[in-house]
């Protein structure tokens, strides 16, 4: 049976508030059709004849559709179709993350091989929760994307269809990933909520959710990373360029930071202060008290009593004193297609040639 | 001091004497400077026709080129005016009302009213109104008769260099929507013009030429058109008495039942088609209010009820004549007169 | 009491509930009063939208302009016109806001910076471009919003306003309410390029999507692109994704809407509960203390409806009464 | 062919813009004997109808100007001669006429007709008309300007130098009025006769402008040769309220018109151009609020605030009163209070504006007036 795979296309990404305070990137919905288009034909190059897809109301679907309709319509395919077929995933649609955490679900019961996932860092987090094992491809169509790297997505859909369809092996064609999983107890009610990152979590003294972008430094206390890349946006920055920790490396960084960002540090207490890219366009300083590496698997209780937690750059939970939140890192926590690795086997094996060499005379 | 200076001049002057009096007078409308960032010079047009031209160097900012967008400048020209600014929006053509008028008549002109006066939207929209400028359907028509529907609209058409500066100064200071016609076929014409401000009161008809056989009443281009035709009645021994109605919104009824009571004898000329025009609605206010003085039926002298051709040829035919308002005139006189003819 | 770890003050924060409270008492008793009989006309409810009108309004001052639309109450009480005129107005009397010639879709008071409900879909936005360069040009820092249905964005008027005030650089906030229903057209289906804000971007603006069942993401979102205009940054459009509790206009019967719609977006997107929910949960304001605004809100309804059914309708000359300055 | 005992009658030209006229009647026949001062045809002009009177003695030979056809200034209308030229000799005069040449369509060319003066009290615009002889200063009154006294300036230009300015608020003098009182007025003349080097003048006023050039002989006697107060405020209390708030208040044709009307004995007068220079000069601005402040100070509640007339009987200032008889604004008795000391004319079938209404009566007693007092 050929493989399936699975598209989850966020909608509502990249539309928050750091549009205004930092000229973010604000990709149009016809944009994202024509990256999902791209996807499509590439994974058709690789014989993935049919695709599942979430259903959403942004329009992203819409457009995708009408770029079907046309191919079939204009005949510059000879005939031969040149995109897979699209299914949809059957649920209703309610416009918010829900919709993510559900199609992800259903889909890994549906059994697709892989997610090609459009959107931030946000959108991400929200299929890992959901995807079990099945590997994610990511394409940054967000605000903040530290997470899915920038990629042209035909090469991000070629890989995915050389990975599913078995023409790279898994150890090559997949890679394991960190989250940190987040755990709040609730003093009030006595129930937990656990949540997690993908690749930060940030303690800021704000207590409620808000536009929920993160831009206020003096706001920012504690935060932990599950990669320090000193190439990214946001608070990965500003890991990466204190100690660099990379994606494949176990463990992350955990950082303390000081709301006396602006020079006026207290040297007593050993802060500095770091100018980093916190979002896009926006560079900041930061004030740092200090920072060590965070070991996988250990729950590290925070010093922060009262706030909102950021996940992945977004406010998504608040806590008080009477809340207990502990956070862990775990390594190996979901897997993606290594798109570079991919290609690069790709091209020593020369597969995509018209008489493929044979995977293992390459070796 | 009085000189002689063109409709057009006449209008420049009292736009800048009226900036240089309130700083709230702010004008805007397509291409009034012109070129604004294009490479060549400031102040490139001053207008399509040149009516502008000039203010740029005097008042800066307060001249704002629009970009081709009526709806929004137009609307922006109103709720400014509903924010304590005095705009005047040039609509080029106000032929291009079509694409705005939302905004003049379902938001300007009904704010006072429906806000139970407690809201006062002193906006001037002014443009080009009128045939004879070859210049085509789109381009030439007078639809003065559109906006005296509208209850809450001033409206405005000079016949002169004089008039238009004291009623565009007044259309200014005015607290209510303004749409002050200028016809384009009388932006040349001089006459005497005070280089001080004045105002002209609405509502108030000017009497061009006194006579007591017949009452012609106009406005705009053909007041011109019924003084020739009364230049040429006094060789037949008629004197028509003139009326140029100056604002078409408030209107001067007083002057026009006045005359006819008097001459007897009513033609009505308009530009503007022929259906529920200016000649139809004073006919109708004549025929109720001063029956008993009519000795001749009312005669109305309009453009036809076609658009405006563009054959130079045709449109020479379209604009009421001197000739067509003289034989009006004369069957008014004719014992025949008072019987109904069916207008073209 | 918890530390206050909200972005406003608690009397800033009882004053955002006691204003969403006020509009969906306001309109939830002319609901029910509409269904009587009682009001003449037709009247569109914005209960269920209050976040946004309250979250967009507590930035502002008198001397900035809104542009409302026909579905405009909760923006006037939001920008504080006095709710017994309001209530006279809608029941068409002399004491009414516009001494009852305007009626629910004309409700406006200038000397709050309210210009009007308008019964014209997408004519505010250009009135506030005009509103925006009229405060430029006074160089009072004044600002103008323009709130527009997910239905009306598609007019002419709307999208030639986005253009103007981006050309002019004006300090325009365009906040689209999306509500998914253009009268009774779902939104997905009638706005083509499916983004406001791509038709921001398009403008050469920045735009923005928030929950505008979230008072918190309206409030904060709203406060940097007003805080952007006022700074002469330049025009913005706001987002808010929210929900209508009642049809189109009183006596509509919403069959267009899918079953259990209603029940679900009243149990889980009600703005005022999860206000509530959220500054209670803070620890910041007591249940009580909410109780006593649902009361005090209650009784200034009831008053202000006893008074208007009650005021004198308007003088037969009143008719003739202020087409014109004079005349 | 000169002949010296044929007398040319020429449309007359009053005022500066006048460039044409219309024979609208004769009141001589052709036959008569006519003598100076004689009333020979009505001329209307676009601002106003007015008597031709004879300016020689003969008798009218030819009639040449039809009624109801307009001329040039200047052009000839009728021909005056004893009766023994012969009939001959007058056809080879008529034939050999011609119009000479407009002198102002040069002068147009050549500089303005109306000068301006900067003064203490603004702009001040005036003409200047003579060169020779004593100085004459022409003020005229409440709402007017310079043109009152369209036929008076160039009769009294023949054997004097005259000025007649615009007073502050009036005409196209500057409108905004300093101190709209007596006293402020006539310091604004004093400024204007600073302004144009003019140590002493005759001083004729008409109406307010009476009651101005009487409050300068009392303030600066050294400055005022003589006075010729003409239908004069200052010489009693009484005033036509009606006229005053009518002219203040009116701003259409046909509120003004019959305002107008009350200054002339013949209402017939009051043409369509005087009411609609009147109307531009008041829609002017400024000047509404200019003539509300000199009402409300010189004639406040219909009285008027100053009399003057004992101050100036006791000042023996050599001083003209001329009235016409059927004045309504100012009663033509109030002539009486300067009876004693002045030369009092009540001129019969004039009303207020008795410098136009009765022309050429008013300017030979002005030039007799002022030749004496110089």
């Amino acid at each position: 049976m050929a493989p399936v795979v699975g598209i989850v296309a966020n909608p509502v990404s990249a539309r928050d508030i750091r549009r205004v305070v930092a000229n973010a990137t604000s990709l149009q919905i016809a944009d994202r059709a024509n990256i999902l288009l791209r996807v499509l034909a590439a994974l058709r190059a690789c014989g993935v004849r049919d695709v599942l897809m979430m259903p959403e109301n942004g329009g992203i679907r819409a457009h995708v559709e009408r770029g079907l309709m046309r191919a079939r319509g204009n005949g510059a395919s000879g005939g031969q179709d040149i995109y897979p077929a699209l299914h949809t995933v059957s649920m209703p649609v309610t416009g918010t993350v829900a919709d993510t955490h559900r199609a992800t679900a259903e889909m890994r019961r549906a059994g697709v091989s892989a997610l090609v996932v459009l959107g931030g860092d946000g959108t991400h987090r929200a299929v890992a929760a959901e995807c079990g094992t099945v590997p994610i491809a990511g394409i940054s169509t967000g605000t903040n994307n530290a997470f899915p790297e920038h990629r042209e997505p035909t090469i991000t859909g070629l890989a995915t269809g050389l990975a599913v369809t078995g023409r790279v092996p898994p150890h090559i064609a997949f890679a394991a990933n960190k989250r940190i999983d987040v755990s709040l107890d609730s003093g009030a009610t006595g129930a937990t909520v656990t949540e997690m990152a993908l690749v930060d979590v940030a303690l800021v003294t704000e207590r409620y959710i808000g536009a929920r972008a993160l831009w206020r430094t003096e706001n920012f206390r504690e935060l932990y990373v599950t990669f320090a890349d000193p190439e990214v946006i946001g608070m990965s920055a500003i890991a990466g360029l204190l100690e660099p920790v990379g994606r494949d490396e176990s463990g992350g960084l955990m950082v303390r930071l000081s709301p006396n960002g602006d020079g006026a540090g207290d040297c007593r207490r050993g802060i500095t202060t770091l100018n980093a890219p916190i979002a896009p366009g926006m560079m900041a300083r930061v004030g740092v008290t200090d920072w060590r590496r965070m070991p996988a698997s250990v729950a590290f209780v925070p010093e922060v009593t009262a706030g909102s937690v950021a996940l992945d750059g977004e406010r998504e939970l608040s806590f008080s004193e009477r809340d207990r939140l502990s956070l862990t890192l775990r390594d190996d926590a979901f897997r993606t297609v290594n798109v570079a690795a991919v290609m690069r086997h790709a091209g020593q094996n020369r597969l995509l040639t018209g008489t493929p060499v044979p995977v293992a005379a390459a070796f | 001091m009085s000189r002689k200076i063109s409709m057009k001049q006449a209008i420049n002057e009292a736009l800048d004497l009226e900036m240089r009096r309130d700083p709230t007078v702010i004008v805007m409308g397509e291409d009034i400077v012109g070129g604004t960032g294009a490479q060549g010079e400031d102040d490139a047009w001053g207008g399509v026709l040149g009516v502008t031209k000039g203010l740029y160097a005097k008042h800066g900012d307060r001249l704002m080129d629009t970009p081709l967008s009526e709806s929004a400048y137009i609307g922006a020209a109103v709720g400014a005016a509903a924010c304590g600014l005095r705009p005047v929006a040039e609509l080029m053509f106000l032929d291009f009302m079509g694409v705005c008028f939302d905004q003049i008549f379902n938001q300007a002109a009904k704010f006072r009213y429906m806000f139970g006066g407690k809201a006062e939207t002193p906006v001037v929209i002014r443009g080009m109104v009128g045939a004879g400028f070859r210049a085509a359907a789109q381009h030439s028509q007078m639809l003065t008769p559109l906006f005296t529907h509208i209850p809450g609209l001033k409206v405005v058409c000079p016949s002169n260099a004089y008039d238009a500066k004291g009623l565009l100064i007044q259309s200014i200071r005015d607290n209510d929507p303004v749409i002050f016609c200028e016809h384009k076929n009388l932006y040349g014409l001089e006459c005497e013009v005070p280089a001080e401000s004045y105002a002209i009161p609405f509502g108030e008809a000017n009497v061009l030429r006194d006579g007591d056989d017949v009452t012609i009443v106009s406005y705009g281009l053909t007041v011109h058109r019924a003084m020739e035709a009364a230049a040429t009645l006094v060789k037949d021994g008629t004197e028509a008495e003139v009326i140029d109605l100056r604002t078409l919104s408030p209107i001067d009824w007083d002057t026009i039942v006045e005359s006819v009571e008097r001459t007897g004898r009513l033609v009505v000329v308009d530009e503007a088609h022929p259906r529920c025009n200016l000649a139809t609605d004073i006919a109708a206010f004549v025929g109720q209010n001063a029956f008993g003085a009519l000795k001749a039926g009312i005669q109305m002298v309009t453009a036809p009820h076609t658009p405006v051709p563009f054959a130079p040829s045709l449109e020479d035919l379209y604009v009421p004549s001197a000739d067509s308002i003289a034989s009006a005139v004369k069957r008014t006189l004719s014992p025949k007169g008072a019987s109904p003819r069916i207008a073209a | 009491m918890a530390q206050n770890p909200f972005p406003l003050g608690k009397d800033e924060l009882l004053k955002a509930y006691r204003t969403m409270r006020t509009i969906r008492e306001f309109e939830e008793r002319l609901h029910v009063d509409f269904a009587k009989g009682d009001i003449p006309g037709f009247v569109h409810l914005y209960a269920g939208e209050e976040a946004c009108a309250t979250g967009i309004m507590m930035h502002l001052n008198d001397n900035d302009r809104i542009a409302s639309t026909h579905r405009g109450h909760g923006h006037c009480i939001a920008k504080g016109v006095d709710v017994h005129a309001m209530m006279a107005e809608i029941y068409g009397r002399s004491t009414g806001a516009c001494r009852g010639k305007g009626g629910s879709m004309h409700i406006a008071d200038l000397s709050k910076g309210m210009m009007g409900a308008n019964g014209i879909l997408g004519a505010g936005a250009p009135l506030i471009c005009g509103a925006a360069l009229a405060a430029k040009v006074r160089g009072d820092r004044g600002v103008g919003i323009t709130f527009v249905g997910d239905g009306a964005s598609n007019q002419g008027t709307f999208l030639e306003s986005l253009n103007l005030a981006a050309v002019w650089n004006l300090p325009v906030v365009f906040v689209v309410e999306n509500n998914g229903y253009a009268e009774s057209t779902a939104m997905e289906w009638a706005v083509s390029c499916d983004s406001y804000v791509d038709r921001a971007t398009g403008f050469g603006m920045p735009g923005v999507t928030v929950d505008g069942t979230d008072f918190f993401a309206v409030y904060e979102a709203a406060g940097e692109i007003i805080r952007r205009a006022r700074d002469g940054g330049g025009p913005a459009l706001l987002e808010c994704n929210m929900v209508r509790f009642y049809g189109h206009f009183e006596g509509d019967a919403q069959t267009y809407r899918a079953k259990g719609e209603l029940e679900a977006i009243r149990a889980s997107r009600d703005c005022l509960t999860i206000l509530s929910e959220r500054v209670v949960e803070a620890g910041v304001i007591g249940r009580d203390e909410l109780q006593a605004i649902d009361r005090e809100v209650n009784a200034l309804i009831e008053d202000a409806t006893r008074a208007a059914k009650a005021a004198p309708l308007p003088a037969p000359e009143d008719l003739l009464r202020d087409v014109y300055v004079a005349y | 062919m000169l002949n010296e005992r044929i007398k040319p009658i020429v449309m007359p030209k009053w005022g500066l813009s006048m460039s044409e006229g219309k024979v609208t009647g004769w009141l001589k026949r052709p036959g008569s004997t006519i003598s100076i001062g004689d009333e020979l045809l009505e001329v209307e002009t676009d601002k106003i109808t007015n008597v031709v009177e004879a300016g020689e003695t003969g008798v009218l030979r030819r009639v040449l100007g039809e009624p109801g056809t307009v001329y040039p200034v200047k052009a000839l209308i009728a021909v005056l001669a004893d009766p023994d030229v012969p009939d001959d000799d007058i056809d080879a005069f008529i034939s050999a006429y011609a119009v000479p040449a407009s002198e102002d369509d040069g002068d147009a060319e050549a500089g303005p007709q109306y000068h301006t003066a900067e003064t203490p009290a603004g702009t001040i615009r005036y003409a200047k008309r003579g060169e020779t002889g004593p100085t004459v200063l022409l003020v005229h009154g409440f709402g007017g300007d310079l043109d009152n006294w369209l036929f008076t300036i160039d009769a009294l230009a023949e054997k004097a130098t005259v000025y007649a300015l615009d007073l502050p608020g009036h005409g196209q003098s500057n409108k905004q009025i300093a101190d709209p009182s007596l006293s402020g007025l006539s310091k604004a003349v004093l400024g204007f006769l600073d302004a144009v080097g003019v140590e002493r003048a005759h001083f004729v006023g008409h109406s307010m402008g009476g009651a101005v050039s009487m409050r300068t002989a009392l303030d600066a006697p050294g400055r005022v040769a003589s006075l010729s107060l003409i239908a004069s405020a200052g010489l009693g209390e009484q005033i036509d309220h009606g006229y005053i708030q009518g002219f203040v208040g009116a701003t259409s044709r046909r509120d003004l018109k019959p305002v107008l009307e009350t200054l002339f004995a013949d209402r017939g007068l009051v043409s369509r151009q005087m009411v609609d220079d009147l109307l531009k000069y008041k829609r002017l601005d400024g000047v509404d609020e200019a003539l509300r402040a000199l009402s409300a100070s010189l004639f406040a509640e219909g009285r008027q605030a100053s009399v003057l007339a004992s101050g100036i009987a006791d000042a023996r200032t050599p001083t003209l009163v001329v009235w016409g008889e059927e004045d309504r604004v100012i009663p033509a008795d109030h002539a009486q209070a300067l009876a004693n000391t002045a030369q009092v004319a009540i001129l019969p079938g004039a009303g207020h504006m008795v410098q136009m209404e009765a022309a050429g009566k008013v300017n030979a007693l002005l030039k007799d007036h002022i030749a004496k007092a110089d």
